[in-house]
């Protein structure tokens, strides 16, 4: 009922809503420069990720190698480039594949009275297993590729989402837009998508920001323990596994991948905060 | 001084898949399980054979196919129990059965029996020079347990002559080895493995730390008495303070195993192209960092070794000659649309590190190239399978008989069998004087580079980590602790 | 007597039950054995307290839910017999309004799409002529046209529940439920709203079903009523008589209790006591018993039929004929 | 009362019942023969068929599903192929470094975040607010691994104030066990705790909107006793859960946190597991986890019940 | 204290100012309310949603939640012991020390009001423990009288119940119980029938007004009910977009509106006997044109204006002031006269 106060304003897009508070506003504008970074480092990675340079290896940060080069004399900054890439395809390949998978299952759960305890309880035993352990399981069991990592861990966020798109589903699915759907006549397949998809749009951004965040963390943490996607395509993950070798001879393999993660989950989390107060409507109730 | 007392924490690559050293070839499982069995012989200065449990040297018939070997007497085994001829025959039996050398070694073998309670007869059905060196292994190794464990496989009774024995073992925690106090040590002098084995340390404690930096910020945090098989960027960390490197010098050799059966390397003219490719320098550089740890070096086995010579090795090219290489690939018709597959795992950074380099100079030459970068555990899975690869890396230590290296035989993967191999390998295992046996070995380098069935990058020292206050160590590419004591 | 009340009846519903599985498998008796009569053009109102099975009925008659038995007979075809898609031909002819202007439209859509949509399950053709009736239907409702493009959240309460209305009468219905239509808006407006729907029906000659707790509005707006209480029908008839003479004690104290505003009316004593009890488990015979002032010990044996007195007025009460 | 708990104990059953559904499953579609696994490279195609028919792996996978779940509910998870013990001995070796890391992470993590949770949805957009939001987000973005490998750096080589890795040698005594927890449990427990921060504020932020706050506030009572009191303990249903579900992760942190500090637990275990291609131990570490998450989550429901009355039914 | 207040009033709030100052707007949720509450008499207060009723009360209780402050006016109320503070400088602490006390509150939300996790006769219990030094049992005994107070039945066995046991009309009587339970001069109902049945509101209608004669408390009544109005009512005050714009005792207020707006509130509620003629063909009813304006965005002038039938050019120009009508009344509008 609250909502009455300013039915009238109309609002100013997501997108200038977030540029407008100062945590969100900082994080989108360096998710926007991690993104141009990573899809231009073509253009702008001074050296080939994998040129080496065995006679210039472990030199620290000078103004040709600005972030150093590694074991193999490659250079850090480059590699760190294409590193954002790999990292950056693969979890947003995450958030698209659990988002897809939990759609489909929380729609399923939450619009199917039926079908609503079956599919919650598959929900609640994937929810039961541990991320990582069940990425390694699963990469483990059909091999460290690329795409078995985005198809493990989207597995492993999916039933995240899927609680979430059924418990907005359930809601919307009692809600009388709904209701007056089906009094027009308006087929199912069409009321799912039009009027519970669209809104549990806000909820999914919500959670996909966070599992886009999750997902870079877990995907270092996998190819930290070697069960990553393939070592030879550089992530930050692996670069840190392998720094972590050079630790106090050459810190800096490590510290800028490291802090790469940090900063661009940090600015994911703070993107998708303010997205969830914005977004929310339980929290953004009194202001 | 020596003095008596104390335990020692000794962090290892990992946990060793079993304590049976019969089961396994892996050098882990050897370093433990030394000090709890014991073989017949075992190696003395400059990998001399040297008896241990046996009393001396066998008496060799003169047409080489009978060896009798006197047994030690008043040797007991961990559980009290005497050893004599029937433990030996019994285990050497067993050793036949499962061992790989064993198994390598039964071929030959027409009999074992014990003409007495302190002797043991093995009958051969053809000279042959190795048996010895197999006999003195640790790993596969023909310990000699009680008569009535040597029918378990696998083995529960873990019930050894050695110096030590298994106290407790909590996997990935530790294998805990106490002093054997009804242990019979050699007279005379130490002599590397051989000779006297002194029992200074109370208890020996063998902790798996598979993670390589661990191991070693474990040493500097002074947790560990001895850490092996360091990565050697961790020199100068470990030197200063609670810890001081130890140099092994040299270790071994980083191999890549060409595939001869199956594939672009069945042609012999990419092996040699990718023999002419190759870079050792750079790839040692990448590998192990500074000449203090690697030696650019195409023989077989480095100097200090009998088996050293430098024949064949022009062909070896420190810095790669990219040119040759291009032009033999050309003769050979390769049009760079099919990959050359390099089988490689990260168990051991260095292999990868190669590998990468390799790769960079492979595809200067005009290769295509696909590393296949898996678990170690796959690795040794997949080479077996002659279809899924080129090239496979590993490494071995330099053993001290040539034949035991893998490629000798025609069956391991590679599966290089030639007639030149044939002939020049035969010739070489039915010598048994070992100054013949040295020059035959020329022959076997010779054969080696020409049909190139694996490529020897070069040198490599190994790193480990000891305590100021542990003394009485000898390095060794296996360790052990016998002899070793505290300082106070 | 009215023109319209002479008509024969647009709906019959025929022992209208609803039950709602609750838990431990006990049941809710939402609405018993509901029956009554909408002639066509005219309004009826259905009032009750809250919980007495309002929305139930009024959902369960347009097969928003499926009813548990009864029958609904819609110009002489029984809407709960016909399978689900002769149920989607007849959807556009039964349309509904909803309580709350907020959450009946859905907050993503622009006004445009939202009419579109009931356009659309009419097979309305898309293009200009689609735009023209969509500035038609919001000019019916009083808004303006160019309003379409707008979001919900851009109106007032008031105005959304005009669109509410105009989306359900963009199909051209005969029969519309309008579930308290009025509640959740503020006095000044609810007026207008009250106005538009008297208006409509009078010029497109609607019939509607009006659900409603506040007893003045549906005095003012209907030509009957259904007096609801725990799932059953207490009175039911011209809201004149029932009005003017309820026959009921239900009826009665409902009328006596609603606040009037006028300070010199005031009552002087509670009509009723007590709680609603839960339609999990109703009383035995007469559920009103419990609190009503005339219960004798017989009003729990038998459930009181639903009897005419004439006129078309109903009462479910054994002892309405003492009161005569 | 009962009829809710054997309700939910249903749930779980069922809940259970899937996870090992989905356990045999993942490691059904491994490619590949676990009897080639287990014997290694050198067997024969006879030994391996054996070994097959020993291992049941030749008959239907109804018939070894049935097995499976059979050997499960006896408590026989199989035999680690490596390891040569059974999976359940294995698991239970290991148990104590993972459920005393687990705990003292969970312990660290709650005991920073739930006061800082309180006071900052309390104080909602002060500079403490702000200042609390932003760490525990900072600490929500750092890989756990990384933490743990500054933390040793620092902590352990630099200060030399912890061992670096491992869990004591044998017979240690507890405290030198603990000395080995410390910098793990830390580096968990700072990063988890910044997901129950967040959480215990969001919920706290809900409640102190309820109306029955503002109830309590009417009453006059002091401030810290409408919190402690009415709001706490209403917020606390929802703080309790994810204090469990971060029990959970806590575990999978353990499997990185425990690799990068050489602890010998499940999930350093699980790690070389995967790496020795010991399926057995896979599979029943996975059960064994997500069997305790469920356990917790049964537990967790059952706390409701005791805190709150509504639930009931 | 420079206010003087008149012996028999208990409340005076003049010209109150409540706004919610936010970095983007200033809601001025309150502006200007003045109106006062004599010793054991009833205060309705009328108004639509987001007139400004609620906000009203809770800055009488201190209650206002954040960015909400007092900007200006004040606050009179005497207390039991005849003393009078201006509670619009009070702190939090002084707070404490009159709510429950001196000044209790019901709200809208008998569901909601009450702490789902504790049983009835802990949360009225809590209100005597925090305010008087009373024993275990005497404390359970006062609990219990005040639910017989409030006319639950069975009160002993309801004592131990939650909340959630309970049906709507039950929980609101025991937000009274609560209230009332340490006597307080003052009673603060916001809205505390709205969400009952119209059965349900008459019994608490009733039982309030039992109470009143018990135990002598005034009562501020807030409802947009005008029937509740008249049914509880000793003095009404008319809300509008924060604004009081008019003030009268009940019986003239519904005799004779001196406020446009009052006049149509009564106007569009429907009334069978006005609205429907001796045909049965009903009149339309009368309504309020547009509707209420956001309180971020006001008109200059007076806020009813752009809505009233009775506008003429100067009431564009400034907000009118509050100036007597009626014998004892007041209303906010310059032609309350011509009304
Ligand atoms: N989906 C449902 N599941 C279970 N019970 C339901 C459901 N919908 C309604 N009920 C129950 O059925 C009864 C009748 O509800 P209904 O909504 O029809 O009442 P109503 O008269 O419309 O009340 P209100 O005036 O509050 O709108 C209530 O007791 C309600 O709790
Ligand atoms: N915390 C707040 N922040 C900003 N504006 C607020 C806040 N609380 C109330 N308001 C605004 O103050 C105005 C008055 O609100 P108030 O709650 O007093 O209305 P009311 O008369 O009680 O209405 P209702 O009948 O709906 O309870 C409304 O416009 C509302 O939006
Ligand atoms: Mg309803
Ligand atoms: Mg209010």
């Amino acid at each position: 009922m609250a909502a009455v106060s300013a039915p009238l304003q109309s609002e100013p897009g997501l997108v200038a809503r977030l540029m407008g508070r100062p945590t969100s506003g900082i994080g989108l504008i360096v998710l926007v420069l991690i993104a141009l970074a990573a899809l231009l480092a073509p253009w702008i990675a001074p050296y080939a990720p994998a040129k080496l340079s065995v006679a210039h290896r472990l030199e620290p940060p000078t103004l040709q190698h600005l972030f150093g080069t590694d074991d193999l004399g490659r250079d850090v900054f480059s590699r760190m480039l294409y590193a954002a890439r790999a990292s950056l395809s693969v979890a947003l390949a995450v958030v698209v594949f659990s988002s897809i998978v939990g759609i489909v299952l929380g729609l399923t759960a939450g619009f199917f009275k039926k079908l609503d305890t079956p599919v919650s309880r598959l929900v609640d035993a994937m929810m039961a297993f541990p991320d990582i352990l069940l990425a390694i399981a699963l990469v483990a069991a059909l091999g460290p590729t690329a795409v078995n990592v985005v198809m493990a861990l989207g597995i492993v966020y999916a039933p995240r989402l899927a609680r979430v798109v059924r418990a907005s589903t359930l809601v919307i699915r009692e809600l009388p837009y709904v209701e007056a759907a089906r009094a027009l006549g308006v087929p199912t397949p069409v009321i799912l998508v039009r009027h519970v998809l669209r809104n549990v749009a806000s909820p999914i951004l919500v959670q996909g920001t966070f599992i886009f965040a999750n997902a870079i963390l877990a995907e270092a943490g996998l190819s930290f323990l070697g069960v990553g996607i393939s070592p030879d395509i550089p992530t930050w993950g692996t670069m840190i596994a392998v720094g972590r070798q050079y630790m106090d001879q050459a810190g800096w393999i490590m510290m800028f991948p490291g802090a790469a993660i940090v900063i661009t989950v940090l600015a994911l989390q703070l993107v998708g905060d303010s997205l969830r107060d914005l977004l929310d409507p339980r929290l953004a109730k009194d202001i | 001084d020596p003095v008596k007392g104390g335990v020692i924490d000794v962090a290892t690559v990992g946990e060793p898949p079993t304590l049976d050293p019969m089961a396994s070839t892996a050098d882990l499982v050897g370093i433990v399980t030394q000090h709890i069995f014991e073989t017949l012989y075992t190696f003395g200065k400059d990998w001399a054979v040297t008896p241990l449990l046996a009393a001396d040297m066998p008496q060799i018939s003169a047409d080489g196919l009978t060896y009798t070997i006197p047994l030690r007497t008043g040797i007991k085994f961990h559980d009290g129990s005497d050893m004599d001829s029937a433990d030996v025959v019994a285990s050497l039996e067993r050793w036949e059965k499962i061992a790989t050398r064993g198994k390598q070694a039964a071929e030959v073998i027409a009999g074992i029996e014990a003409p007495d309670a302190n002797s043991v007869k093995i009958t051969l059905k053809k000279p042959y020079a190795p048996l010895l060196s197999l006999l003195a292994f640790n790993n596969a190794a023909a310990i000699i347990i009680p008569s009535e464990n040597a029918g378990e496989d696998p083995l529960t009774k873990f019930i050894g002559t050695g110096p030590y024995m298994l106290k407790d073992r909590k996997p990935d925690q530790f294998i805990q080895l106490a002093r054997f106090d009804g242990y019979k040590s050699r007279d005379g002098e130490s002599n590397f493995y051989g000779g006297a084995r002194k029992q200074y340390l109370d208890e020996i404690r063998f902790v798996p730390v598979p993670d390589p930096n661990t191991r070693v910020e474990g040493a500097v945090a002074g947790q560990f008495a001895y850490a092996d098989a360091l990565p050697v960027e961790a020199y100068d960390k470990i030197s200063g303070g609670k810890t001081k490197p130890v140099i092994l010098k040299p270790f071994g050799w980083p191999v890549f195993v060409m595939n001869t059966k199956e594939g672009l390397n069945s042609d012999i003219r990419i092996r040699k192209a990718v023999q002419a490719a190759l870079a050792p320098n750079d790839m040692l550089t990448a590998a192990f960092g500074s000449t203090d740890f690697f030696a650019v070096d195409g023989s077989m086995y480095p100097e200090g070794f009998a088996w050293h010579n430098i024949v064949g090795i022009d062909a070896y090219k420190p810095d790669g000659d990219t040119e040759a290489a291009a032009a033999l690939l050309k003769e050979a018709g390769y049009d760079g649309s099919k990959p050359l597959r390099i089988l490689t795992s990260r168990q051991y950074e260095f292999h990868y590190k190669m590998a990468q380099v390799a790769q960079a100079y492979l595809e200067q030459a005009g290769f295509k190239v696909k590393l296949d970068v898996v678990e170690w555990a796959t690795l040794t899975k997949n080479r077996q399978d002659p279809k899924l690869w080129d090239i496979y890396i590993t490494h071995s230590p330099f053993l001290p008989e040539p034949s035991l290296n893998g490629f000798m035989s025609d069956t391991t993967p590679g599966w290089w069998a030639t007639d030149a191999k044939h002939k020049a390998v035969e010739a070489f295992n039915a010598e048994s004087d070992p100054a013949k046996r040295a020059k035959l070995y020329e022959d076997v380098q010779k054969v080696i580079y020409d049909e190139a069935p694996i490529y020897k990058v070069g040198d490599f020292n190994a790193l480990a980590a000891q305590a100021p206050n542990l003394e009485g160590v000898t390095p060794a590419p296996w360790p052990f602790f016998w002899n070793a004591w505290l300082e106070k | 007597m009215d023109r319209r009340t002479e008509t024969k009846p647009l709906l019959v519903v025929e022992g209208l039950t609803k039950h709602f599985p609750a838990r431990n498998g006990r049941i809710v008796h939402a609405v018993e054995d509901v029956s009554f009569e909408v002639k066509r053009g005219s309004t009826v109102g259905l009032v009750g307290e809250s919980g007495s099975g309002k929305t139930t009925a009024g959902r369960a008659v347009l097969r928003l839910i499926e009813p548990t038995a009864g029958k609904a007979l819609f110009d002489g075809v029984d809407l709960f017999s016909l399978s689900a898609a002769e149920m989607r031909a007849y959807r556009r002819k039964l349309q509904i309004v909803f309580q709350d202007p907020f959450s009946s439209l859905n907050p993503r859509l622009r006004v445009a799409a939202i009419l579109g949509e009931a356009l659309d399950a009419c097979g309305f053709p898309r293009g200009k002529a689609r735009r023209e009736r969509v500035a038609e239907l919001l000019t019916l409702v009083g808004l303006s046209p160019d309003h379409a493009t707008r979001y919900p959240h851009e109106f007032s309460g008031g105005q959304r529940q005009r669109i509410g209305i105009a989306r359900a009468l963009a199909v051209e219905p005969e029969f519309v439920v309008a579930d308290e239509p009025v509640s959740a808006l503020d006095v000044s407006v609810q007026a207008q709203v009250l106005n538009l729907l008297g208006e409509l029906q009078k010029k497109l000659g609607l019939t509607l079903l009006f659900i409603a707790h506040d007893l003045s509005v549906v005095e003012y707006l209907c030509d009957e009523v259904v007096v609801l209480y725990l799932g059953r029908v207490m009175e039911r008839g011209p809201s004149k008589l029932v009005y003017a003479a309820p026959r009921h004690p239900y009826t009665k104290a409902l009328l006596a209790t609603a606040p009037v505003p006028d300070p010199t009316r005031r009552r002087t004593h509670v009509a009723l006591t007590g709680d609603i009890p839960s339609p999990i488990a109703p009383p035995s015979g007469c559920v009103f018993r419990t609190r009503c002032p005339e219960a004798i010990a017989a009003c729990a044996e038998t459930i009181p039929p639903v009897v005419e007195i004439g006129n078309g007025h109903h009462v479910a009460c054994i002892r309405h004929d003492e009161r005569a | 009362m009962l009829r809710s708990i054997l309700n939910r104990l249903f749930g779980m059953i069922a809940v259970m019942a899937l996870v090992v559904t989905i356990v045999f499953v993942i490691v059904r579609v491994t490619p590949g023969d676990p009897a080639a696994v287990m014997l290694g490279p050198d067997a024969t195609a006879a030994d391996v068929a054996a070994l097959r028919s020993r291992l049941g792996l030749d008959q239907p996978m109804v018939v070894q599903f049935g097995r499976y779940v059979l050997g499960v509910v006896q408590g026989d998870f199989g035999q680690s192929i490596f390891l040569n013990q059974p999976v359940t001995t294995a698991l239970a070796q290991r148990a104590e470094p993972t459920f005393f890391l687990t705990v003292f992470s969970l312990l660290i993590a709650t005991v920073i975040a739930l006061p800082v949770g309180i006071l900052s949805a309390y104080k909602r957009g002060s500079a403490f607010d702000q200042a609390a939001t932003t760490l525990a987000m900072f600490a929500a973005s750092v890989p756990s691994f990384w933490l743990g490998l500054l933390f040793i750096q620092f902590f352990a080589v630099k200060l030399g104030w912890f061992d670096t890795s491992g869990y004591g040698g044998p017979g240690a005594s507890f405290l030198d066990r603990l000395n080995h927890l410390v910098l793990p449990a830390l580096a968990l427990g700072l990063v988890s705790s910044a997901l129950i921060t967040r959480f215990a504020r969001a919920s706290m932020l809900d409640v102190l909107n309820d109306d029955y706050v503002r109830t309590a506030r009417s009453k006059g009572m002091s401030e810290w006793r409408v919190v402690l009191k009415h709001a706490l303990k209403n917020a606390l249903i929802p703080i309790l859960t994810v204090i469990g579900l971060t029990a959970a992760l806590l575990i999978s942190g353990a499997v990185v946190t425990e690799t990068v500090f050489g602890l010998p637990g499940v999930g350093s275990l699980v790690v070389s597991a995967v790496l020795r291609r010991d399926y057995p131990v896979i599979q029943g570490a996975l059960l064994v986890i997500a069997g305790l998450y469920v356990l917790v989550n049964f537990a967790i429901d059952m706390l409701y019940l005791a805190i709150d009355p509504r639930v009931r039914y | 204290m420079s206010e003087t207040l008149a012996a028999d009033t208990i409340l005076s709030v003049r010209d109150l100012k409540t706004w919610f100052v936010t970095r983007r707007v200033i809601a001025k949720a309150v502006d200007g309310v003045t109106f006062d509450l004599k010793r054991g008499e009833t205060l309705a207060v009328v108004g639509e949603s987001g007139s400004g009723k609620s906000v009203t009360s809770l800055s009488v209780m201190g209650l206002l939640s954040r960015p909400g402050r007092i900007e200006g006016g004040n606050i009179l109320f005497r207390d039991r012991a005849g003393k009078v503070h201006d509670l619009a400088t009070f702190g939090p602490a002084d707070f404490r020390k009159i709510r429950g006390r001196e000044i209790a509150m019901i709200f809208q939300e008998p569901m909601t009001s009450l702490n789902p996790l504790y049983t009835v006769g802990d949360q009225i219990g809590e209100m005597i423990a925090l305010h008087e030094k009373v024993s275990r049992e005497e404390k359970r005994k006062r609990a219990l009288e005040m639910l017989k107070h409030v006319e639950i039945p069975d009160a002993a066995s309801r004592l131990d119940d939650y909340p959630h046991q309970m049906s709507g009309g039950m929980r609101q009587r025991v937000m009274i119980a609560m209230a009332l339970a340490c006597n307080p001069s003052l009673l603060i109902a916001d809205e505390p029938t709205t969400a009952l049945d119209v059965t349900i509101q008459a019994q608490i209608l009733d039982l309030l007004r039992r109470l009143q004669q018990q135990f002598g408390m005034s009562i501020l009544f807030i409802t947009h009910n005008l029937g509740v109005v008249a049914e509880i009512a000793h003095n009404v005050v008319v809300m509008y977009a924060g604004r009081v714009v008019e003030q009268a005792p009940v019986n003239d207020l519904f005799a004779h509106q001196r406020h446009p707006y009052t006049k149509g509130l009564l106007a569009c509620t429907p009334n069978a006997g006005r609205d429907i003629d001796a045909t049965g063909e009903r009149r339309a009813l009368y309504s309020i044109p547009g509707s209420v304006p956001p309180i971020t965005a006001l008109p200059p002038g007076c806020a009813f204006e752009p809505r009233c039938d009775f506008a003429i050019p100067p009431c564009k120009a400034a907000p009118p002031p509050l100036m007597p009508a009626g014998s004892d009344g007041f209303s906010r509008c310059i032609r309350s006269a011509e009304l």
